[in-house]
């Protein structure tokens, strides 16, 4: 397993391997809703405000919160385009990244723009968020279009 | 009333893109040895007390523990020993740490080491480590990176504030070019053994042409990636006054943080933190903390300058070391720091202010762009080079005169790790 | 003279082999509602002026810079955080440094938090995981596993003190007890509705006859490897009185450490660090540091003892919770910790003096091998634990009055990394 | 690559690869002379203490170290069976490993025993170091043997 990559000074090249078991804990009902068509954000009423991603603690006063849906829709608050990234992600260069304003969501939610045309694009921009088909059971399972 | 706290001696390791001659633990050996032997002070190695170790990440080298590994390598045992981490900030974060023991009088006497070795995988695979902290659940997934996340926070403060492309394409040149006179910068093949070989003075122009990385970033906007270490001294008045007759005062420390996933900064909920020479009505209209700044920043900034009594920083501060990771985020900070208002930044880069010959200078080591970025040692080299900066002695070190601010009197290092997730900032003075 | 500190507030989670019902941030956030909501004090989250985080290493949920992930989650953006680690000792080192924070006056009110999520990866991979923070070039190729290091460890005080397995087992039978009345304790089905399903009372013939992980040490004398957290509030003296009328004051904290390769403890060059009440003659034979003892703790309670001005600790101490990674590490440890002389540890728990209604009861919790070993929230447990012990509130919180110990005025805190890497040892006091 | 080991609460396990290059530095020596057939450890002749596993700067003074060769002769100083361990030994199990104290060297040194005989094993044993002739590079690539 272990190689030689130098001698002077000795480097060896080591894969090293680690399979996790993560768990959602109690965002859960965000990835197994999206099997329904349904986009789930959490809300704290007494702090009146709306998380996406969902938190299960409010953070302003610690309370527990409750699952709300929202439509997704919203518009572009800044958007990039990446020519390179980490590893894991080479194969999909080049791609679009933006923080959307989602309606009823008080927090910006990061997530990958598709569009055909990204010249058109802009901050201001109606968008809507899309639900994959084929889940992966990552954030990566919805992403934003554009909505004209 | 804590005590005071002073500085008392730096070292630094050279800064490369892969130091493979030296384990990670030798290279901390070169910082210290730096420390305790090249600085003109009174001290033995057996009169430190304690040490504060700062590294970023245990992914890099498949080592846990290493801070062990360290202050055994550095034979401090069976003294005290504690390791800080913050990302990015973890230098800044140690410094203000070691504050604190001192402060205290958990330690009289305490060194800082901070160090990284990134380049045991390769740069991709550190890149991807570096966008393991952001928010693995969320903001990774989607193809996290951090250029990319800088990318959107700069475009956003180009839109607010119609700060451009040239601007930031300036604070590179900048900082890139002052790194030619340091012998420790990464980019400086002239006087680094260790540099690389296509590094040396850069123009605005190749910076506009350099390729995107994530617009509007481009590759010469964005920091390097390092092997080395740094190393600082700190004591008590007690001690500092028998250690060496100019001991540097920390006289400030603030830490600031914010969000792990930026978009989730409560943009309604929150002003701007005002500072002392600033005037609400000039943000009545600004949504804050957008993700067009860093209130980690402005936060952390807010308490040092308390502690400190400064009360208009362009004036008081003669010079600072900024953690520029990218060309943007120094743009933004310039803000944060209250050195002009929020959305001016830009227009302080162009004119001139924070040039090596401006009125305050910012980065006159090369910073993160032009002379290293090797995370845990980060926050501890700025910490160095102001210690060097208000001692007079930076010309000796770094092996050129033309880097030594005339007259420096108070400085100011900033540390930022994330989105901005953890800032500190310290006020170091003569 | 530095600001006294106290402790005014504990929280902890359900402790559990796997607690896949709730992310690593919301099972800090349970632990931090009890700290916040179920102590009887004056204090609103927001009267918190920043936190310390401490949790051991990324390689759990393989994420980064999650102490951020905390802070932010806990919502307390922007205010000052910062990341300890060291090991096993990582939640000592955490109280440690929230102790340097408010006594240095950068912080009035501090939350330390402590967590760690080991279910992620599967047990073999945890336990490899331990082992990588030791030794990666030399101790961990061989085939190390820290259960292997305390074998040889502990063969070795065996070989020099005649210390027996009975005795270890001893150790076990105590802590896996006392945590049966302890609610938030892993091996406690009747009260914790997350605990191992075959929990319970043990004899010392369990012990004897549970398999053998690494001679001379058996399945039943290794601690447990938990998911959960732990949260506890210090403030300083102006602070604390306002917010509750039982402050618990910590008045000596000491840390030490040792080298990573248990091996390189210079044995040749160094004498045993002498507490107040010990003769030097009583040492002359040994050799020391061996691998038979932990000099990290000796010189860490050495350091509590002269702050809290304890001279004689079996007399003057009325509690520990100390860091019983294994049975055999408890009795080296009664030994640093000066409750008996080096050499007599296994006496002392043949003795009784250890027990819940012993002279000096350790481990009423249930310590590692009874109730958990998170590594980042397991010293901050003991401070929780030790808190409510000294207010005498601990039957409230445990679900049964069996382990309050009564009267109990001052208590040590033991958290211990590595094989002796670093360790704290903290006093508190009603 | 990432599939659902359970769906309440959503529970996602994944594969994690790295592919280490690590240098050991000025220690590079001690691996190399292996293949001469010498053992090599480090001194420091201001401290008067030799190191094995070697260290290039002192600890004691700072100062850099000097190599030396050693005999690899010593004696047992404490040992253990495992029946268990981390992930990436359990193939070997079971197996000893000793600390052992050897001639001209300051340090204790730990290492694999291997003995056919385990119950002749005691404290204070004669051990000879043994060089593997299949280097893997690793400190494994050495071990003790009975010294009889
Ligand atoms: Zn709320
Ligand atoms: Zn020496």
């Amino acid at each position: 397993m272990t190689e030689v990559y130098s001698f002077d000074p000795l480097i060896i090249k080591t894969p090293y391997e680690i399979t996790y078991k993560h768990s959602y804990g109690k965002t859960t009902k965000f990835f197994t809703s999206l099997s329904d068509g349904k986009l789930m954000a959490t809300r704290c009423d007494h702090c009146k405000q709306t998380f996406l991603p969902p938190r299960s603690d409010c953070p302003y006063c610690l309370r527990e919160t409750k699952w709300v849906q929202i439509s997704g829709k919203g518009r572009i608050h800044t958007f990039t385009t990446l020519y390179f990234s980490g590893e894991k992600f080479l194969k999909d260069l080049p791609f679009q990244l933006v923080y959307v304003e989602l309606e009823g969501v008080d927090t910006l939610f990061l997530t990958r723009l598709k569009t055909k045309d990204m010249k058109k694009v802009k901050v201001g921009m109606k968008i809507k968020m899309k639900i994959s088909r084929d889940p992966e059971w990552r954030s990566s399972d919805i992403w934003a279009e554009p909505d004209e | 009333m804590p005590r005071k706290v002073a500085v008392v001696a730096g070292g630094l390791s050279y800064f490369s893109k892969a130091r493979r001659d030296k384990t990670q633990e030798e290279l901390a050996a070169e910082a210290a040895r730096m420390a305790l032997f090249d600085n003109d002070i009174n001290l033995s190695k057996d009169d430190i007390d304690g040490t504060i170790v700062s590294y970023f990440s245990d992914h890099f080298e498949n080592q846990l523990l290493f801070g062990s590994i360290i202050q055994d390598y550095l034979g401090f045992n069976p003294k005290p020993s504690v390791r800080i981490e913050g990302g990015g900030a973890t230098g800044g974060l140690a410094v203000r740490d070691a504050y604190a023991h001192v402060a205290s009088g958990l330690l009289d006497v305490a060194m800082v080491i901070g160090f990284e070795k990134m380049s045991e995988v390769n740069t991709a695979k550190g890149n991807e480590f570096i966008a393991l902290a952001s928010d693995t659940d969320w903001d990774f997934p989607i193809g996290g990176f951090y250029s990319g996340y800088y990318a959107l926070m700069a475009k956003r403060h180009m839109e607010e504030f119609g700060t451009t492309e040239e601007q930031m394409a300036m604070v590179a040149v900048k900082n890139r070019n002052n790194a030619q006179h340091n012998k420790f910068a990464q980019t400086n093949p002239k006087m680094n053994p260790y540099a690389m070989k296509d590094g040396g003075k850069i123009t605005v122009d190749d910076v506009l042409k350099s390729p995107y990385v994530a617009f509007p970033l481009k590759r010469l906007d964005i920091c390097l990636m390092s092997d080395g270490a740094a190393v600082m001294i700190l004591a008590s008045e007690e001690k500092a006054k028998k250690i060496t007759d100019t001991p540097i005062w920390i006289t400030g420390t603030g830490a600031g943080t914010d969000a792990m996933r930026a978009g989730d900064r409560p943009r309604t909920l929150s002003g701007v933190p005002m500072l002392p020479h600033e005037k609400k009505e000039w943000y009545k209209e600004l949504e804050y903390p957008g993700v067009h700044s860093f209130r980690a920043g402005r936060e952390s900034a807010r308490q040092a300058y308390k502690m400190a009594g400064i009360t208009n920083p362009l004036k008081q501060l003669d010079l600072i070391e900024l953690h520029d990771a990218y060309t943007s985020s120094e743009i933004q900070t310039y803000e944060d720091l209250g050195l002009t208002k929020y959305g001016q930044g830009g227009k302080l880069i162009e004119e001139g202010v924070t040039a090596l010959d401006g009125d305050l200078p910012v980065n006159p080591s090369g910073g993160l762009i032009g002379a290293m970025h090797a995370v845990g040692a980060t926050g501890v080299m700025q910490g160095v080079e102001m210690f060097w900066q208000l001692q007079g002695v930076a010309g000796k070190f770094h092996g050129s005169d033309k880097t030594q601010i005339k007259n420096a009197e108070r400085g100011l290092i900033h540390s930022h790790a994330g989105t901005g997730t953890y800032v500190t900032a310290t006020i170091m003075e003569r």
